[in-house]
């Protein structure tokens, strides 16, 4: 299956969407390349923190409302951390053109994990004291052993969950280096999962150490090698953050909140995703050197021979 | 020690949170800022500081300088634990994590947090005035570490009486037992640093104090800058000024490209 | 094929527990004579059988041969999945077990089990006339799995109209909706293999109803073997016995070393 | 730390000790030697399912009952699947001697999960239905969020977990091999913890891998390294079960469920526990040519190079 069939197949219009990897690490961009080159409606986003992901998703509906739009968005964190701040996150709720619903990270994660186990919801600590458990379905009850406060967070359940890893093979078994983030909870509690993967690999190779596969074959729908499917993310063992074109992106973004032109964005997808194939032609637009220098970075401070 | 001439804002901010920081505890360590004084703080008197990161990463030594993210993958090499955003958090429920260190853009007398949303709440939560980027892990911090360590620019827009909407609780609204009776954990807010000085929260009325003043301001000058009246401790103290030697770790290998502590001079 | 004329009543067991799996599910397998059923179902009709083990293994090829424990490091070699016994139930409770094959010392009309205990009960709970093992993760795969697979020897005392404990709820009372109403998941006990032959639970209530008679067995001495009335379908037919063939991977490749299958001639 | 240094300090009369490993995979055998010989009183037991660990502990109260006593146990299963049923198990309960409490495999593991989440409860589906949810603590409740019933189960947190794993440094970060059985969520839950490890490396050697660590260090509070400290037992990569010796042992047991005399019993405590300094003088008794059979079975089976 290619990503074109997978997303055409597993991405309706009104789904939640299920957005693994944490803020820019191992998102799954080319899948989110792939949703805005065929488009979607009333998508509703779930994620705990997350970066290039919702921002290319939102800045297509900011470019092509008519092609693209996000209902709703239940999320702990959109934005950059050393990049910035999220523009488009700024752009879509001050001028109310999405509902939202803010999770803490852990509850999102836990939400996510409450889908997972098969369970209606799951205790957390995290959201009692402030407001979130005002603005959220959070309910809070008294503990029946010990009396007191502790809050019930709903499962999440996505229809369809967007996992990037660094290596599977044909039948789903994914294989994380570095930190998991939430990606096989997210697996496990969408009714469909679609999985890009850098290295698509023998199933005898990828059960070699059972313990490293981190999602199991049933929780994954399609497998479709996308090497650099997180760029310009990071990914552990493969490459680290390309931070000049996450800011240049956002820098197209951001006169927007002001009430600026959109040309420019537009002119960036028409360019990176409306105007060309596949991700791999998107890809194929940076310049060798600075891939290579990207993996470099990566080789350098993850000390793994290849 | 020579003492700096031209350290930043964010560089005292930077040397003040890693002094109060001790050495073989476990930090979790939210973006940015407490990200470099953690970093600092394991380079200079705390070698054995055990940082978290909430994507999942415990104990790295951080031997290849500064993460840029949570979860970034030099927080991965030679950690002692690496799972994800669930286990990281979990173990902070467990009530392992001594210390939480966050920040936000605007705090309380109590030591609550917003990084939610500016504006009219709760009508205007679904359409903010200003949309932050939302919690995060600092909610999550916030309820379950054992003391938390605040930081938040001083700014009199951002010390407020009443926030536009609480993200991470702190002593909530300041009665005894309100963190306990909430349902959570931990003492709260145990430090804040700002842009001008060290506060702690008084042991009965859980206020803000002033506790260290940052070279050139005064109690006068941080309470002009502050929308609430604070509270002064009885021995309120200069905060020595960071020395050449700490501004040469920041500057030089703590974050020599200026990812969180920018280079523009004082 | 040639009809074995030394079978063993568990050899039986074995062969139409192995013959009731499809090939390509998931079957959640509990230790005993489940996991040499899936293994001669992998041998023959279902290469592509995925067994879960509870203590944490799921989709092992199984290339050395029968564990001798759910725990057992054979089932680890070439796993697509290995964490550990909350992993292995999640999976099911999230409704990715397509079998459960589970044991029990006591069964009742509705496929209720019990492995907990025969006495008198509750009164007699804290003091069992017998204490049996528990319920491991049968009740576990009771609750979970889209279907059950059970076991029983046939006995009249262990086929009752009330179990002394309900360990593994099957049909519950029968009753329309009831494991819907208990809170439950799956569909429940599908098929019963016994010493005398396959029964099912008829549709309407739920009771258990003879399907296929064992050689040498027919409906009138497997009621006579059975503590409560019996349904019988429409359509009962004897099962066929095991082959020669059956019989040889039994004891020659399955389980060699009489680990479950024990060798006394029948 | 010695064993007997950790055993004396952290495991006091009263305690409810959890119990790692499953079955008769990964128990900490060595660790229960050891607190044989020390004597223990009134502990409550708490594990899912456990074989050797309880046998050896209750094979002890029956045949010292002055020094050795079990209070109560938690549990989901005592057995020893192929090799047979428990015969201390029958003989405590069916005596009256102990109380207990029934729940699942997988009841017994959330339970624990919970503890090492820091959560007072945990809702799982398990219990429904059956009389498990009637004769322990567990609390039914109808879901806020769909309407449905959902068992809550109170957490476990033990007074000091006993875990046996392949590898640890000496700050107690600890590499599992196989699979974890609950053993992460028994030390996360514990006050204490004791780790008996096959293997006791360096820090950097075990974290050369962090993913491989499935126990973190502030989880730990002694490690000692005690090869084949879970024999007869088996230890993926190290050892399969010694059976045979393990049905010798149950054999001694067995005739006293029908009333038989003890001599045999008491006569194996006094030879394998009480008559030696530790666990290694245990292991010595053990002819070579079976040791390494164990081992070459394992590796057999274990395709993994040494």
């Amino acid at each position: 299956m290619t990503l074109k069939e997978a997303v055409s197949r597993f991405v309706k219009n009104g789904d939640n969407v299920g957005i693994g990897g944490f803020v820019n690490l191992r998102q799954p961009v080319a899948t989110v390349h792939e949703m805005v080159r065929q488009g979607f409606k009333d998508l509703t986003l779930s994620f705990q923190s997350a970066a290039m992901a919702p921002e290319l998703l939102a800045g297509a509906m900011m470019v092509r409302p008519d092609h693209c739009s996000i209902k709703r968005i239940e999320l702990a964190y959109w934005g950059h951390e050393a990049y910035g701040l999220s523009p488009a996150w700024r752009y879509l709720a001050e001028r109310g053109m999405i509902e939202f619903e803010d999770w803490s990270n852990y509850n999102m994660s836990a939400r996510f994990k409450a889908g997972a186990m098969g369970l209606p919801f799951i205790p957390t600590r995290g959201p009692l004291g402030g407001d979130i458990k005002n603005t959220s379905r959070t309910k809070v009850i008294d503990c029946p052993f010990t009396g007191r406060p502790i809050a019930l967070l709903p499962a999440s359940n996505p229809n369809v969950g967007l996992i990037h890893v660094q290596a599977a093979d044909m039948y789903g078994n994914c294989i994380i280096r570095g930190t998991d983030a939430t990606c096989a909870e997210i697996a496990m509690a969408s009714a469909h999962t679609i999985v890009t993967c850098e290295q698509l690999l023998s199933h005898e190779v990828i059960t070699s150490n059972p313990k490293d596969i981190m999602i199991p074959f049933p929780a994954v729908d399609a497998v479709i090698q996308v090497p650099y499917g997180a760029y310009p993310g990071a990914c552990r063992r493969h490459y680290y953050f390309n931070g000049e074109h996450i800011r240049e992106f956002l820098a197209l973004i951001a006169p927007m909140v002001k009430g600026g032109s959109s040309d420019a964005l537009k002119a960036w997808y028409d360019e990176n995703i409306f105007g060309v194939e596949n991700f791999d032609d998107y890809i194929e637009k940076f310049s060798t050197k600075k891939l290579l220098a990207d993996q470099a970075a990566e080789s350098y401070h993850c000390e793994r021979l290849a | 020690m020579t003492v700096s001439t031209d350290y930043t804002a964010q560089e005292i901010i930077v040397v003040a949170g890693a002094k109060i920081l001790e050495n073989n505890k476990i930090v979790f360590v939210g973006t940015g800022l407490p990200m470099v004084a953690s970093l600092l703080a394991k380079l200079t008197h705390a070698p054995g500081l055990i940082p978290v990161f909430e994507a999942g990463a415990m104990g790295p030594p951080l031997k290849h300088g500064l993460p840029i993210s949570v979860g970034d993958s030099k927080t991965g090499t030679g950690a002692s634990y690496m799972k994800g955003l669930n286990a990281a958090f979990e173990l902070t429920q467990r009530g392992f994590a001594d210390f939480g260190f966050i920040g936000g853009a605007e705090v309380d007398m109590y030591g609550n947090l917003n990084s939610t949303m500016m504006g009219d709440y709760p009508d205007g939560y679904q359409k903010p005035k200003v949309r932050l980027p939302g919690s995060g892990g600092a909610s999550d911090m916030a309820a379950s570490c054992e003391r938390t360590i605040l930081i938040v620019p001083h700014d009199k827009k951002k010390f407020n009486e009443k926030l536009s909407y609480i993200t991470s609780p702190g002593h909530l609204d300041g009665t005894p037992g309100a963190r306990y009776k909430a349902g959570m954990q931990g003492k709260g807010p145990y430090r804040l640093i700002t842009t001008k000085g060290i506060f702690d929260f008084e042991e009965k009325t859980k206020r803000m104090r002033i506790l260290h003043t940052f070279p050139g301001e005064t109690i006068e000058s941080i309470q002009a800058a502050t929308g609430f009246e604070l509270l002064v401790a009885p021995d309120v103290t200069q905060f020595a000024p960071p020395t050449v030697e700490e501004v040469r770790l920041i500057r030089e290998e703590v974050d020599p490209n200026g990812v969180f502590v920018k280079r523009a001079a004082k």
